[in-house]
């Protein structure tokens, strides 16, 4: 199963519910201002970390990029993605929920 | 050839309270028109979703239309499994009693009353969650 | 595969809608198919004919309607949540004694039965919205 | 006092425009002045003369040209947010080339100085958004 | 001077964003999903309580009936205000910020 | 009688991400209009507005438009008091170096270029709050 997550983790509880629901095995994205948690140093860090144990994490380069930010500046284990992987993720997995 | 005909699980996810905007009145149109299409059909209500359900709403301050009366008609149109996700309460401090009572006639059981909300563990409702085909979220 | 669309937000104030246009013109490229659109919420917003963006912005309702015309696309506007917002295509208009219609061409208006159908018969159904 | 009022959002996706709304019915009832209610971002679509609210419920439209008329008032709404997003009175439609408009009665459209004016001549600016 | 909140602390941080701003004599008013805020029982209970010492907080009964909330279910020492009460909030604080 | 000309103090308060909604854009071409009425005027980023100042956007990959260099010609609009909010800055692992650098010709020091931006500790930014005259928030 596929969780987008388009919400800043810092200004909505997106994230956090997300991960709280997300189960062994399925896939995380992160686009538009969601991309914000895929960064190092951020109060989020730890969370998003310890959750790729159990999720696979991948983020979408292009809002990344929007946003200043670099494919170094992600955490460990987060995989990037182009909006054709994007199209695979939603392909490759039974249903799809948005965390809006 | 004729088509098969396609039963689907739909999930109506709602996330959102009520009134502040309005996913919550939308979410529950599509419901209502969903009805008629005879799939297998669950609602979920976790995080602020939960507050569409408290019960005694009165909007004649705000000027708004007061729709949770309609939650109450769910059960008329075969819609009968809502379920609550028990983090969200008790988080929020609410308990069942707090809730609207939703109920609906079992027809396999000489149509008694029976209630349509269950409150389930989070846990619950990830698996809930996995075995859609259909995630509308709210 | 076949894919539904459906777009919760209206134009520019959003990413959403961006990102519903791209991930549709991805799906298209990689030669999915894509059932419908479906336009919801203020995603009705989006098949307005009077938007006039910035010369030095993206045409966000013109980009969906010359991307309907290259690959047939069925962009179908909500009639409930279009009459709350005032979007309205000629014959509602008339019928309605509005004297203005403001569809942009390749939309059309429908029921919300057209979003369960395209959850019945699209293999995915993937939601755009704030 | 005066008051400077403006709103963020457009009609029904978002209560922040029934808050104004009420807000600014109350002030009125206070015997306050509303020097002017400035509609920005999608707050301009607070403007469609083409809204059709289901009969059950509130005509957001209307309420605000009914206060408006009652008051006095100046509704204005943004140009530059009005383009983007659809929302023209007549004489920028003809502008435009565009063969419909969409502006309610008792709005005007103008410009962003109009927000700023409203901030220095008010003593007040309440701000009603998402 | 005035803080209008009319996010649910559940969804969004602008009810934590505000009190780590709101300084000793401000007054914050809870309104649309911001009435969550001004319950009894909630995850939210402790942190509002202990802000009371330094602001005032109010919240808007008509959002609160809305929502089925009553007035006996808001924490002690928050004020109840009608809309009119806002008005005389907005009069009578020197500015407004709303925490959008 | 003629009007005494009102300087007053304009606050634009700045919270949200740039993109992913219209708000800071919009916000910025408040703040362009808005220099040209000569009020005292300063620009405030805190929570995720702070992200806004970030360097190096580059938005071709989203089709969206880059409007970060417009945020370097606010110097050349006497807009030149611009505060971002430390705490913000640390839960988002950001530093000074990782925002634009923006300046502004300081006429009444032979027009030396100085920085614009200032990190302020959270009591200074509702120190500042407090004593404007009008807020406006995005």
């Amino acid at each position: 199963m596929l969780h987008t997550i388009n919400k800043s983790p810092f200004q909505t509880n997106a994230l956090e519910s997300c991960l709280r629901f997300a189960r062994s095995g399925h896939s995380v994205l992160l686009f538009e201002d969601g991309i914000y948690a895929a960064l190092k140093n951020t109060r989020f860090e730890s969370l998003v970390k310890s959750s790729l144990t159990d999720v696979k994490i991948y983020v979408l380069v292009a809002d990344l990029e929007a946003r200043g930010m670099r494919t170094d500046n992600i955490i460990d284990g987060i995989k990037t993605a182009e909006y054709g992987d994007f199209v695979d993720l939603v392909a490759n997995n039974k249903s799809v929920q948005a965390w809006l | 050839m004729e088509d098969e005909e396609v039963i689907k699980k739909f999930l109506y996810l709602n996330r959102k309270a009520p009134y502040g905007s309005i996913y919550a009145l939308e979410s529950l149109e599509v419901v209502l028109i969903g009805a008629a299409f005879d799939q297998n059909v669950s609602l979920a209500f976790i995080d602020d979703g939960v507050y569409q359900l408290k019960k005694d709403q009165s909007t004649d301050g705000i000027g708004m239309k007061n729709f949770s009366s309609t939650y109450r008609a769910l059960g008329d149109y075969d819609v009968n499994k809502i379920y609550v996700d028990k983090d969200s309460m008790d988080e929020r401090g609410l308990t069942i009693d707090d809730l609207m009572n939703l109920t609906y006639e079992d027809e396999d059981d000489d149509y008694a009353e029976k209630p349509s909300i269950s409150i389930l563990t989070s846990e619950k409702i990830s698996a809930l969650m996995e075995e859609q085909d259909v995630i509308l979220s709210f | 595969m076949k894919f539904g669309i459906q777009v919760n937000e209206g134009p520019y104030q959003h990413q959403s809608s961006d990102s519903a246009y791209q991930f549709t013109k991805a799906a298209l490229e990689k030669g999915h198919e894509i059932f419908r659109v479906f336009f919801y919420h203020d995603g009705v917003n989006n098949a307005s004919s009077l938007t006039i963006p910035p010369q030095d912005d993206r045409h966000i309702v013109d980009r969906w309607t010359a991307l309907a015309k290259e690959h047939n696309l069925d962009l179908v506007v909500c009639i409930a949540a279009a009459q709350r917002r005032g979007m309205l295509d000629e014959k509602e208009a008339k019928r309605q004694g509005k004297n203005a219609s403001n569809l942009a061409e390749g939309f059309r208006i429908s029921g919300l039965g057209q979003l369960i159908e395209a959850g019945i018969q699209s293999e995915r159904l993937v939601v755009f919205g704030d």
